[in-house]
């Protein structure tokens, strides 16, 4: 039943090949599972980061210092500034070591973008420890939970978007 | 009738019962929607979008179960050298592609209001678009082999290979600091959310396998057709 | 500028029931579509076989 | 026994290849011609901001290598197929992979000394300082080779004998090289620019891993695209 239906007219030159190179296909295997294992497990988590944390950037020093870099984080509670006049919007973002950097964005932020939330900033450390931000990220968490009794989502979006200071 | 189809390695298939499972996943996609959309409250963070991820997600998995099969298929071709395992692996590829396709615009139209961005190039969403482009290669390198027999052989290899890429795709989020949320499980999600989940991770499923089974069938019947034509332009030797 | 004020005052500057709507008829516009190029596909591979053996009929 | 056999027809594939190039020469200008241009429209498109045209360098270096490289990958197989010379070399009992090997070779070659045109030009184009770490820059490009040429062989073999295979060849390469084209661009540009978010040694054993896995993947597969 499983003999090949259509047999191409080379599989017998190729069969006594394939026979003779078993024992090294069975190395090469091993070694590729090694190769993939290692890819996996091994210390390359730390390059493919697509930001830093706050405290990855400031033990940098000096040459995290005014380089494009994006940082992430959640923002800091409470630490939202938002200075309605000249739309200025700063705030810290930390870690869980604690750290902070404060930022200062320019771009629009998200509608997302509350006290407590995760964020991705884009943009330069400056020599005055502030972070100067171009763009704003929201970096949601794999939580998705249904507003608590009471709660209205669209009424959640005013009470968030009430910054201290406004 | 009976005595052309000696002439063809393999018979035309006949379609009766997949067409009603087919017309069973669409209405089951329906109700599975209309279902979910009215048993989910709307999220705390991000209200009604969260809607948009009873598509987004089961085309994703989804998008694996069929780069999964292309790569099964495409290692029993190689091993028992049946040509419909090509077939099978080039229609699983081709719906692969689709919701593969599906996944990344569903993931813009969500990230955008909920990152504030379309488009990030983090490795969750760099490697998916990746795989994208590795099968529109193999599709395309489908189409620009005309003999049957080399096609089928390129393109297991070519599967295989793309296919790998799929581990990676899923776990970009755990191994590497992403802006993409890692996976959801049980405990992150309210229950409601959860069912509906599983719900519209079925019906895609067997959309996805109604798809994979027509696509099939439409390329074996083009293969007896060929077959035939040329059994009755060589007057009835049965050549491949 | 106005529309950021606006917003930060917590009107969303678009609402997510457009996106909610747009994801929905991107994925139905899509699966249709290759719903029906499947199925054309199917009728003219049966067209060709039907062509097919009706040839071999022939000679 | 039998591996010294495959050593001795590998290597007489490249060197076969590699004087039929030398012989030829017009083919090597032209692509190290074309890769300079490319590296020339690139500074271009970037405008006249010496900072972004410098931190671009890397990339930019890589891209030209890979664009004109891929010319040479399909000329490979071209060559062969327009003398009718692939059909007897597969004649030949365990010849598939000496002859993938030798062509391996010989793309080696050629793309590493595209390279090195390529690096020495954009030293001078997009004024970039040459790194007291040079020694490790040479391995980067090195396994970058390694990686592109891998892959570039493999998937040349299938497409210089399909219809469009202009087209054909970088649609299937470019998304499978991604992983290597990324190291090594990483690599280069800690080593070359230096910057807060890559570090030279993590992307370089990353490159290494890839290198390994892409080369034991197209031997073991080469039989099978080779053959049809």
């Amino acid at each position: 039943m499983n003999t090949p239906v259509n047999t191409p007219a080379n599989t017998p030159a190729n069969t006594p090949a394939r026979r003779r190179v078993k024992p090294g296909i069975v190395a090469a295997i091993v070694v590729l599972v090694g190769a993939f294992g290692w890819l996996i497990w091994g210390g390359l988590d730390s390059n493919v980061v697509y930001f830093l944390e706050p405290h990855e950037l400031l033990a940098k020093g000096v040459s995290g210092v005014d380089v494009p870099v994006r940082l992430g984080g959640q923002v800091k509670p409470g630490s939202v500034k938002w200075d309605e006049v000249s739309s200025d919007l700063q705030f810290e973002i930390t870690d869980t070591t604690g750290m902070i950097v404060r930022v200062r964005s320019t771009g629009v932020p998200p509608q997302m973008f509350r006290d407590a939330m995760g964020v991705v900033v884009e943009g330069r450390l400056g020599s005055d420890t502030l972070f100067h931000s171009t763009s704003l990220m929201i970096k949601h968490s794999n939580e998705y939970r249904a507003p608590k009794e009471g709660e209205q989502p669209k009424e959640m979006y005013k009470s968030l978007m009430k910054v201290p200071g406004a | 009738m009976t005595s052309a189809v000696a002439n063809s390695p393999f018979e035309a298939p006949k379609s009766g019962r997949w067409l009603l499972f087919g017309w069973l996943a669409f209405a089951y996609l329906i109700a599975a929607q209309a279902i979910s959309i009215a048993i989910s409250p709307p999220d705390r963070d991000m209200g009604d979008l969260q809607k948009i991820l009873y598509i987004h997600v089961p085309a994703a998995w989804n998008m694996g179960i069929c780069y999964f099969l292309v790569a099964i298929y495409s290692m029993r071709y190689l091993w028992k050298r049946d040509e419909r395992d090509d077939l099978k692996a080039a229609a699983a590829a081709e719906v692969g592609t689709l919701l593969n396709g599906l996944t990344l615009v569903l993931g813009m139209i969500w990230g955008r209001p909920t990152w504030g961005v379309w488009w990030a190039w983090d490795a969750r969403l760099t490697s998916t678009l990746v795989m994208f482009l590795i099968f529109a290669g193999y599709l395309a390198l489908r189409a620009f082999v005309d003999e049957p027999e080399r096609r089928a052989q390129w393109s297991a290899a070519a599967g295989l290979f793309g296919a790998i890429n799929y581990p990676i795709v899923y776990m970009s989020v755990r191994w590497w600091r992403t802006l993409h949320q890692v996976q959801s499980t049980p405990d992150t999600l309210d229950p409601s959310y959860a069912l509906s989940l599983r719900l519209n991770a079925f019906a895609i499923l067997f959309i996805a396998i109604f798809f994979i089974r027509r696509r099939y069938e439409a390329a074996l019947t083009e293969r007896v057709a060929e077959h035939e034509l040329q059994a009755a332009v060589l007057g009835g030797s049965s050549r491949g | 500028m106005s529309c950021k004020r606006l917003f930060l005052e917590g009107h969303p500057v678009v609402s997510n029931v457009y996106f909610v709507v747009g994801a929905y008829a991107v994925s139905w516009i899509v699966l249709l579509a290759y719903l029906f190029r499947v199925q054309s596909l199917l009728r003219r591979s049966r067209a060709a076989l039907a062509h097919a053996r009706s040839a071999g009929g022939a000679t | 026994m039998a591996l010294r056999d495959e050593w001795h027809r590998a290597r007489a594939v490249a060197w076969k290849d590699l004087t039929a190039e030398r012989r030829s020469k017009a083919g090597f200008n032209a692509v190290a011609a074309l890769a300079v241009t490319i590296l020339v429209l690139f500074g271009f498109a970037l405008g006249p901001d010496s900072e972004a045209i410098r931190a671009a360098a890397p990339g930019a270096l890589w891209l030209a290598a890979l664009f004109a490289g891929v010319l040479a990958f399909n000329r490979s197989y071209q060559m062969e197929l327009d003398g009718g010379a692939l059909e007897p070399l597969l004649m030949y009992p365990g010849a598939r992979r000496a002859l993938f090997a030798g062509k391996l070779m010989a793309n080696f070659v050629f793309v590493l000394l595209l390279l090195v045109i390529v690096i020495a030009t954009s030293l001078v184009l997009f004024q970039v300082a040459v790194p007291p770490t040079w020694p490790a820059l040479l391995i980067v490009v090195l396994l970058g080779a390694v990686g592109l040429v891998t892959l570039g062989t493999f998937y040349a073999a299938m497409a210089s004998r399909s219809r469009a295979r202009e087209v054909l060849l970088p649609l299937l390469l470019f998304p499978m090289l991604v992983p290597v084209l990324l190291a090594a661009i990483q690599a280069t540009k800690a080593l070359l620019v230096g910057g807060a978010m890559n570090d030279a040694g993590a992307w370089t054993s990353l490159l290494v891993a890839y290198d390994v896995i892409f080369l034991i993947l197209t031997f073991l597969a080469f039989d099978y695209v080779i053959e049809a």
